[in-house]
Protein backbone atom coordinates (compact mmCIF):
# COMPACT_ATOMS: atom_id res chain seq x y z
CA UNK A 1 0.00 0.00 0.00
CA UNK A 2 1.48 3.13 -0.94
CA UNK A 3 1.34 5.89 1.25
CA UNK A 4 -1.11 8.81 0.58
CA UNK A 5 1.56 11.07 1.61
CA UNK A 6 4.87 11.50 0.08
CA UNK A 7 7.58 13.14 -1.46
CA UNK A 8 9.61 11.72 -4.00
CA UNK A 9 12.09 12.03 -6.93
CA UNK A 10 10.37 9.24 -9.52
CA UNK A 11 7.22 10.44 -11.15
CA UNK A 12 3.93 9.07 -9.62
CA UNK A 13 0.43 7.57 -11.61
CA UNK A 14 -2.99 9.26 -11.53
CA UNK A 15 -4.60 5.60 -11.67
CA UNK A 16 -2.24 4.06 -9.07
CA UNK A 17 -3.33 7.10 -6.79
CA UNK A 18 -6.81 7.12 -7.41
CA UNK A 19 -7.43 2.94 -6.81
CA UNK A 20 -5.75 3.61 -3.59
CA UNK A 21 -7.75 6.35 -2.71
CA UNK A 22 -11.24 4.39 -3.31
CA UNK A 23 -9.78 1.07 -1.38
CA UNK A 24 -10.68 2.62 1.51
CA UNK A 25 -14.40 3.59 0.91
CA UNK A 26 -17.23 2.66 -1.40
CA UNK A 27 -19.14 5.96 -0.08
CA UNK A 28 -17.24 8.08 -2.66
CA UNK A 29 -19.34 9.96 -4.87
CA UNK A 30 -16.28 12.24 -6.53
CA UNK A 31 -12.57 12.79 -6.30
CA UNK A 32 -11.17 16.62 -7.15
CA UNK A 33 -7.58 15.82 -8.13
CA UNK A 34 -5.02 18.51 -8.76
CA UNK A 35 -1.92 18.00 -11.21
CA UNK A 36 0.89 20.55 -11.04
CA UNK A 37 3.22 20.76 -13.97
CA UNK A 38 6.02 21.93 -15.43
CA UNK A 39 5.69 25.20 -17.59
CA UNK A 40 8.01 25.70 -21.06
CA UNK A 41 7.52 29.36 -20.08
CA UNK A 42 7.14 31.72 -17.13
CA UNK A 43 7.25 35.29 -16.17
CA UNK A 44 8.14 36.16 -20.00
CA UNK A 45 11.16 33.53 -19.91
CA UNK A 46 11.84 30.37 -21.42
CA UNK A 47 12.26 27.68 -18.59
CA UNK A 48 14.53 24.63 -19.84
CA UNK A 49 14.31 22.55 -16.23
CA UNK A 50 13.21 22.76 -12.67
CA UNK A 51 14.75 22.07 -10.40
CA UNK A 52 13.30 21.24 -6.37
CA UNK A 53 14.96 21.40 -3.07
CA UNK A 54 12.92 20.30 0.17
CA UNK A 55 13.63 20.47 3.87
CA UNK A 56 12.36 16.90 3.98
CA UNK A 57 11.24 15.83 7.45
CA UNK A 58 9.81 18.86 7.88
CA UNK A 59 7.41 19.19 4.41
CA UNK A 60 6.28 15.64 4.75
CA UNK A 61 5.30 16.54 7.93
CA UNK A 62 3.08 19.82 7.14
CA UNK A 63 1.82 17.92 3.98
CA UNK A 64 0.55 15.10 6.78
CA UNK A 65 -0.83 18.07 8.88
CA UNK A 66 -2.42 19.56 5.79
CA UNK A 67 -4.12 16.36 5.08
CA UNK A 68 -5.84 15.55 8.44
CA UNK A 69 -6.86 19.29 8.60
CA UNK A 70 -8.51 18.91 5.22
CA UNK A 71 -10.57 15.96 6.10
CA UNK A 72 -11.66 17.34 9.20
CA UNK A 73 -12.10 20.71 7.51
CA UNK A 74 -14.07 19.72 4.24
CA UNK A 75 -15.26 16.46 6.09
CA UNK A 76 -13.80 14.03 3.07
CA UNK A 77 -13.75 10.00 3.25
CA UNK A 78 -10.04 10.11 1.56
CA UNK A 79 -7.08 12.46 0.30
CA UNK A 80 -3.45 11.86 -1.24
CA UNK A 81 -0.57 14.55 -1.74
CA UNK A 82 2.48 13.46 -3.32
CA UNK A 83 5.30 16.29 -4.46
CA UNK A 84 8.30 15.25 -6.30
CA UNK A 85 11.62 16.47 -5.16
CA UNK A 86 13.89 16.29 -8.30
CA UNK A 87 14.64 18.44 -11.67
CA UNK A 88 11.83 18.35 -14.60
CA UNK A 89 11.49 19.38 -17.81
CA UNK A 90 8.89 20.72 -19.07
CA UNK A 91 5.36 18.67 -19.26
CA UNK A 92 6.24 16.76 -16.46
CA UNK A 93 4.70 16.08 -13.37
CA UNK A 94 5.32 17.89 -10.06
CA UNK A 95 2.91 17.83 -7.44
CA UNK A 96 -0.36 15.91 -7.42
CA UNK A 97 -3.63 16.35 -4.93
CA UNK A 98 -6.63 14.16 -4.76
CA UNK A 99 -9.67 14.67 -2.15
CA UNK A 100 -12.44 12.00 -2.51
CA UNK A 101 -15.72 13.09 -0.89
CA UNK A 102 -19.40 11.69 -0.65
CA UNK A 103 -20.33 14.97 -3.20
CA UNK A 104 -18.14 16.97 -5.43
CA UNK A 105 -18.71 20.17 -3.77
CA UNK A 106 -16.55 19.14 -0.46
CA UNK A 107 -14.38 17.73 -3.44
CA UNK A 108 -13.42 20.83 -5.09
CA UNK A 109 -13.36 22.73 -2.22
CA UNK A 110 -10.57 20.71 -0.46
CA UNK A 111 -8.45 19.94 -3.17
CA UNK A 112 -8.34 23.73 -4.20
CA UNK A 113 -7.52 24.47 -0.06
CA UNK A 114 -4.87 22.06 -0.25
CA UNK A 115 -2.78 23.26 -3.46
CA UNK A 116 -3.12 26.66 -2.12
CA UNK A 117 -2.02 25.97 1.82
CA UNK A 118 0.88 23.38 0.29
CA UNK A 119 2.49 26.43 -1.63
CA UNK A 120 1.81 28.57 1.40
CA UNK A 121 2.96 25.92 4.35
CA UNK A 122 5.16 23.57 2.97
CA UNK A 123 9.14 23.51 2.47
CA UNK A 124 10.38 23.35 -0.96
CA UNK A 125 11.57 25.68 -2.67
CA UNK A 126 12.31 25.73 -6.99
CA UNK A 127 14.93 26.84 -9.25
CA UNK A 128 13.78 27.84 -12.63
CA UNK A 129 16.74 26.91 -15.33
CA UNK A 130 16.72 29.65 -18.06
CA UNK A 131 18.98 30.34 -21.28
CA UNK A 132 19.42 33.32 -19.20
CA UNK A 133 20.72 31.69 -16.30
CA UNK A 134 19.76 30.00 -13.08
CA UNK A 135 17.11 31.43 -10.65
CA UNK A 136 15.30 31.01 -7.83
CA UNK A 137 11.18 31.40 -8.00
CA UNK A 138 10.25 34.11 -5.73
CA UNK A 139 6.31 33.34 -5.06
CA UNK A 140 4.16 36.45 -5.30
CA UNK A 141 2.77 37.51 -2.26
CA UNK B 1 25.61 21.31 19.50
CA UNK B 2 22.90 23.71 17.74
CA UNK B 3 22.71 22.59 13.88
CA UNK B 4 21.67 25.30 11.32
CA UNK B 5 20.49 23.85 8.14
CA UNK B 6 20.08 26.04 4.38
CA UNK B 7 17.92 25.25 1.99
CA UNK B 8 17.27 26.38 -1.82
CA UNK B 9 18.09 30.25 -2.01
CA UNK B 10 19.47 30.53 1.72
CA UNK B 11 21.76 27.76 0.75
CA UNK B 12 23.11 29.84 -2.27
CA UNK B 13 23.51 32.59 -0.37
CA UNK B 14 25.92 31.54 2.49
CA UNK B 15 27.34 28.32 0.32
CA UNK B 16 26.73 25.99 3.00
CA UNK B 17 23.68 23.39 3.70
CA UNK B 18 24.35 23.31 7.77
CA UNK B 19 26.52 24.53 10.33
CA UNK B 20 27.20 23.57 13.47
CA UNK B 21 27.57 25.77 16.61
CA UNK B 22 28.47 25.47 20.15
CA UNK B 23 25.30 25.04 22.29
CA UNK B 24 25.68 27.91 25.36
CA UNK B 25 23.21 27.28 28.19
CA UNK B 26 20.70 30.44 27.93
CA UNK B 27 20.91 30.92 24.18
CA UNK B 28 18.41 32.32 21.80
CA UNK B 29 17.42 31.93 18.49
CA UNK B 30 18.12 35.61 18.43
CA UNK B 31 21.91 34.98 19.30
CA UNK B 32 21.95 32.53 16.64
CA UNK B 33 20.80 34.54 13.74
CA UNK B 34 22.50 37.89 14.90
CA UNK B 35 26.02 35.65 14.96
CA UNK B 36 25.15 33.78 11.42
CA UNK B 37 24.50 37.34 10.15
CA UNK B 38 27.69 38.89 11.12
CA UNK B 39 29.32 35.78 9.47
CA UNK B 40 27.58 36.19 6.29
CA UNK B 41 25.98 39.93 5.79
CA UNK B 42 23.30 40.10 4.06
CA UNK B 43 22.39 36.56 3.71
CA UNK B 44 19.76 36.27 5.71
CA UNK B 45 17.63 39.16 4.28
CA UNK B 46 15.51 36.43 2.14
CA UNK B 47 14.30 34.49 5.37
CA UNK B 48 10.93 34.93 6.10
CA UNK B 49 10.44 31.68 7.91
CA UNK B 50 12.29 30.53 10.98
CA UNK B 51 11.70 26.06 12.00
CA UNK B 52 13.16 24.91 15.46
CA UNK B 53 12.89 21.20 15.54
CA UNK B 54 10.74 21.63 12.27
CA UNK B 55 7.85 23.58 13.50
CA UNK B 56 7.61 27.41 12.44
CA UNK B 57 8.60 29.69 15.32
CA UNK B 58 7.91 33.56 15.12
CA UNK B 59 9.57 34.12 18.77
CA UNK B 60 12.94 35.04 18.49
CA UNK B 61 13.13 34.82 21.68
CA UNK B 62 12.86 31.30 22.33
CA UNK B 63 15.46 29.90 24.33
CA UNK B 64 17.12 26.99 22.44
CA UNK B 65 17.65 23.88 24.21
CA UNK B 66 21.13 21.58 23.53
CA UNK B 67 20.61 19.25 20.03
CA UNK B 68 17.99 21.55 18.34
CA UNK B 69 17.74 22.04 14.75
CA UNK B 70 17.29 25.52 13.46
CA UNK B 71 16.21 26.24 9.97
CA UNK B 72 16.35 29.88 8.06
CA UNK B 73 13.98 29.45 4.77
CA UNK B 74 13.27 32.03 2.25
CA UNK B 75 9.64 31.96 1.14
CA UNK B 76 8.50 28.56 0.02
CA UNK B 77 8.32 27.93 -3.67
CA UNK B 78 6.90 24.36 -4.33
CA UNK B 79 4.21 22.91 -6.26
CA UNK C 1 -5.20 9.67 -30.55
CA UNK C 2 -8.24 9.46 -28.65
CA UNK C 3 -11.26 11.87 -28.52
CA UNK C 4 -11.36 14.28 -26.01
CA UNK C 5 -15.14 14.05 -25.72
CA UNK C 6 -16.74 10.60 -25.16
CA UNK C 7 -19.45 8.64 -24.40
CA UNK C 8 -18.76 4.70 -23.98
CA UNK C 9 -19.55 1.66 -21.63
CA UNK C 10 -15.90 0.88 -20.97
CA UNK C 11 -13.89 2.37 -17.57
CA UNK C 12 -11.28 5.09 -18.67
CA UNK C 13 -7.90 5.65 -17.59
CA UNK C 14 -7.15 8.73 -16.11
CA UNK C 15 -3.02 8.32 -16.80
CA UNK C 16 -4.35 7.87 -20.88
CA UNK C 17 -6.60 10.96 -20.70
CA UNK C 18 -4.01 13.24 -18.88
CA UNK C 19 -1.78 12.00 -20.94
CA UNK C 20 -3.32 13.18 -24.17
CA UNK C 21 -4.25 16.36 -22.14
CA UNK C 22 -0.23 17.40 -22.23
CA UNK C 23 0.12 16.39 -25.80
CA UNK C 24 -0.53 19.19 -27.40
CA UNK C 25 0.64 22.31 -24.96
CA UNK C 26 4.12 22.27 -23.12
CA UNK C 27 2.51 25.37 -21.76
CA UNK C 28 0.21 23.67 -18.82
CA UNK C 29 0.83 24.56 -15.79
CA UNK C 30 -1.83 22.54 -13.86
CA UNK C 31 -4.69 20.42 -14.61
CA UNK C 32 -7.81 19.96 -12.50
CA UNK C 33 -10.14 17.11 -12.88
CA UNK C 34 -13.02 15.58 -11.40
CA UNK C 35 -13.88 11.76 -11.19
CA UNK C 36 -17.63 10.69 -10.46
CA UNK C 37 -17.80 7.19 -8.58
CA UNK C 38 -21.01 5.51 -8.14
CA UNK C 39 -21.58 4.92 -4.23
CA UNK C 40 -22.71 2.02 -2.70
CA UNK C 41 -25.56 4.38 -0.40
CA UNK C 42 -28.16 7.52 -1.90
CA UNK C 43 -30.70 9.25 -0.35
CA UNK C 44 -30.62 6.80 2.89
CA UNK C 45 -31.01 3.87 0.33
CA UNK C 46 -28.34 0.79 -0.27
CA UNK C 47 -27.47 1.15 -3.94
CA UNK C 48 -25.95 -2.14 -5.62
CA UNK C 49 -25.73 -1.17 -9.16
CA UNK C 50 -26.66 2.22 -11.31
CA UNK C 51 -27.53 1.84 -14.51
CA UNK C 52 -27.46 4.63 -17.25
CA UNK C 53 -28.94 5.77 -20.19
CA UNK C 54 -28.11 8.63 -22.85
CA UNK C 55 -29.91 9.90 -26.25
CA UNK C 56 -26.36 9.25 -27.19
CA UNK C 57 -25.88 11.66 -30.22
CA UNK C 58 -27.43 14.87 -28.60
CA UNK C 59 -25.19 13.67 -25.35
CA UNK C 60 -22.39 13.90 -27.72
CA UNK C 61 -23.10 16.98 -29.14
CA UNK C 62 -23.49 18.90 -25.48
CA UNK C 63 -20.62 17.74 -24.05
CA UNK C 64 -18.29 18.68 -27.37
CA UNK C 65 -20.62 22.57 -26.94
CA UNK C 66 -19.55 22.35 -23.14
CA UNK C 67 -15.84 21.48 -23.47
CA UNK C 68 -15.73 24.44 -26.71
CA UNK C 69 -17.84 26.74 -24.34
CA UNK C 70 -15.32 25.93 -21.11
CA UNK C 71 -12.03 26.12 -23.23
CA UNK C 72 -13.16 29.94 -24.45
CA UNK C 73 -14.66 31.33 -21.72
CA UNK C 74 -12.06 30.06 -18.53
CA UNK C 75 -8.80 29.98 -21.39
CA UNK C 76 -8.09 26.83 -21.23
CA UNK C 77 -5.45 25.21 -23.00
CA UNK C 78 -7.36 21.87 -22.94
CA UNK C 79 -10.13 20.21 -21.95
CA UNK C 80 -11.47 16.16 -21.78
CA UNK C 81 -15.06 14.94 -20.85
CA UNK C 82 -15.59 10.96 -20.91
CA UNK C 83 -19.10 9.78 -19.63
CA UNK C 84 -19.86 6.04 -19.05
CA UNK C 85 -23.06 4.87 -20.29
CA UNK C 86 -23.44 1.42 -18.89
CA UNK C 87 -24.31 -0.91 -15.68
CA UNK C 88 -21.84 0.10 -12.85
CA UNK C 89 -21.23 -0.75 -8.77
CA UNK C 90 -20.10 1.22 -5.92
CA UNK C 91 -16.74 2.28 -6.67
CA UNK C 92 -16.72 2.05 -10.36
CA UNK C 93 -16.42 5.10 -12.33
CA UNK C 94 -18.77 6.89 -14.22
CA UNK C 95 -17.75 10.05 -15.37
CA UNK C 96 -14.36 12.17 -15.99
CA UNK C 97 -14.02 15.74 -16.63
CA UNK C 98 -10.55 17.19 -17.09
CA UNK C 99 -9.28 20.94 -17.31
CA UNK C 100 -5.80 22.32 -18.28
CA UNK C 101 -4.62 25.63 -18.19
CA UNK C 102 -1.45 28.10 -17.88
CA UNK C 103 -2.70 28.36 -13.68
CA UNK C 104 -4.43 26.52 -11.31
CA UNK C 105 -7.40 29.10 -10.70
CA UNK C 106 -9.13 28.76 -14.15
CA UNK C 107 -8.49 25.09 -14.51
CA UNK C 108 -10.22 24.32 -11.46
CA UNK C 109 -13.08 26.93 -12.57
CA UNK C 110 -13.65 25.06 -15.34
CA UNK C 111 -13.41 21.67 -14.31
CA UNK C 112 -16.10 22.49 -11.96
CA UNK C 113 -18.21 24.47 -13.88
CA UNK C 114 -18.19 21.64 -16.89
CA UNK C 115 -19.16 19.06 -14.53
CA UNK C 116 -22.09 21.88 -13.17
CA UNK C 117 -22.93 22.20 -16.32
CA UNK C 118 -23.16 18.60 -17.54
CA UNK C 119 -25.46 17.51 -15.09
CA UNK C 120 -28.01 20.83 -16.20
CA UNK C 121 -27.19 20.48 -20.35
CA UNK C 122 -26.60 16.74 -21.15
CA UNK C 123 -29.05 13.89 -21.94
CA UNK C 124 -28.13 11.50 -19.07
CA UNK C 125 -30.70 9.41 -17.16
CA UNK C 126 -29.73 7.29 -14.45
CA UNK C 127 -31.73 4.42 -12.76
CA UNK C 128 -30.64 3.33 -8.94
CA UNK C 129 -30.87 -0.49 -8.26
CA UNK C 130 -31.50 -1.30 -4.64
CA UNK C 131 -32.51 -3.94 -2.69
CA UNK C 132 -36.13 -2.77 -2.34
CA UNK C 133 -36.38 -1.99 -6.16
CA UNK C 134 -35.09 0.25 -9.15
CA UNK C 135 -35.93 4.13 -9.66
CA UNK C 136 -35.06 6.70 -11.48
CA UNK C 137 -32.83 9.57 -10.16
CA UNK C 138 -34.88 13.15 -10.19
CA UNK C 139 -32.16 15.36 -9.34
CA UNK C 140 -32.43 17.79 -6.74
CA UNK C 141 -33.53 21.99 -8.17
CA UNK D 1 -42.78 10.88 -41.00
CA UNK D 2 -42.23 12.44 -37.51
CA UNK D 3 -40.24 10.11 -35.11
CA UNK D 4 -40.57 10.53 -31.53
CA UNK D 5 -38.03 9.39 -29.03
CA UNK D 6 -37.97 8.17 -25.45
CA UNK D 7 -35.35 7.82 -23.18
CA UNK D 8 -35.05 6.78 -19.38
CA UNK D 9 -37.89 7.44 -17.02
CA UNK D 10 -40.29 9.04 -19.93
CA UNK D 11 -39.55 5.47 -22.21
CA UNK D 12 -40.50 3.32 -18.73
CA UNK D 13 -44.05 5.51 -18.56
CA UNK D 14 -45.19 4.87 -22.22
CA UNK D 15 -43.26 1.59 -22.75
CA UNK D 16 -41.34 2.05 -25.80
CA UNK D 17 -38.53 3.75 -26.92
CA UNK D 18 -39.28 4.92 -30.10
CA UNK D 19 -42.70 6.34 -32.08
CA UNK D 20 -43.49 7.53 -35.61
CA UNK D 21 -45.87 9.45 -36.50
CA UNK D 22 -47.64 10.68 -39.74
CA UNK D 23 -46.29 14.09 -40.81
CA UNK D 24 -49.10 16.47 -42.32
CA UNK D 25 -48.25 19.90 -43.46
CA UNK D 26 -48.27 22.81 -40.88
CA UNK D 27 -48.20 20.10 -37.72
CA UNK D 28 -46.60 21.73 -34.89
CA UNK D 29 -44.91 20.53 -31.63
CA UNK D 30 -47.63 20.83 -29.30
CA UNK D 31 -49.83 18.87 -32.09
CA UNK D 32 -47.52 16.10 -31.59
CA UNK D 33 -47.50 16.35 -27.23
CA UNK D 34 -51.71 16.44 -27.24
CA UNK D 35 -51.45 13.59 -29.46
CA UNK D 36 -49.26 11.34 -27.64
CA UNK D 37 -50.70 13.09 -24.41
CA UNK D 38 -53.99 11.79 -25.73
CA UNK D 39 -52.49 8.05 -26.10
CA UNK D 40 -50.21 8.12 -22.79
CA UNK D 41 -52.44 9.76 -20.34
CA UNK D 42 -50.17 11.57 -17.67
CA UNK D 43 -46.71 9.76 -19.21
CA UNK D 44 -45.49 12.99 -20.36
CA UNK D 45 -46.09 14.52 -16.89
CA UNK D 46 -42.40 14.46 -16.00
CA UNK D 47 -41.10 16.24 -19.15
CA UNK D 48 -38.62 18.96 -18.75
CA UNK D 49 -36.93 19.11 -22.05
CA UNK D 50 -38.23 19.14 -25.45
CA UNK D 51 -35.66 18.71 -28.35
CA UNK D 52 -36.12 19.10 -32.24
CA UNK D 53 -33.52 17.64 -34.07
CA UNK D 54 -31.12 17.47 -30.67
CA UNK D 55 -31.59 20.66 -30.25
CA UNK D 56 -33.53 22.22 -26.93
CA UNK D 57 -37.11 23.69 -28.08
CA UNK D 58 -38.53 26.11 -25.62
CA UNK D 59 -41.54 27.23 -28.00
CA UNK D 60 -43.97 24.92 -28.85
CA UNK D 61 -46.01 26.42 -31.48
CA UNK D 62 -43.18 26.03 -33.58
CA UNK D 63 -43.46 23.97 -36.60
CA UNK D 64 -42.23 20.91 -37.47
CA UNK D 65 -40.61 19.60 -41.12
CA UNK D 66 -41.05 15.87 -42.38
CA UNK D 67 -38.63 13.99 -40.92
CA UNK D 68 -37.66 15.53 -38.04
CA UNK D 69 -36.86 13.62 -34.81
CA UNK D 70 -38.54 15.10 -31.25
CA UNK D 71 -37.17 13.63 -27.83
CA UNK D 72 -39.47 14.67 -25.06
CA UNK D 73 -37.12 14.18 -22.32
CA UNK D 74 -37.03 13.72 -18.57
CA UNK D 75 -34.78 16.11 -16.20
CA UNK D 76 -31.17 14.94 -16.50
CA UNK D 77 -29.26 12.77 -14.07
CA UNK D 78 -26.14 12.23 -15.47
CA UNK D 79 -22.83 12.66 -13.90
Amino acid sequence: MIEAVRIQQEDFSQDAEIAALKVGSQRIGGIATFLGCARDFSEGREVLQISFEAYGSMALAEMNKLRSEAMAKFGLLDARIVHRVTTVRAGDNIVFIAAAAEHRAAAFDACRWMIDELKLRVPIWKKELTPEGDSWVTPHP
Amino acid sequence: MIRVLFFGPVAERVQAREMQLEFTQGMTLHDVIVRLGMQHPGAFSIVSFIAVNQNQIHDKKMALHDNDEIALMAKFSGG
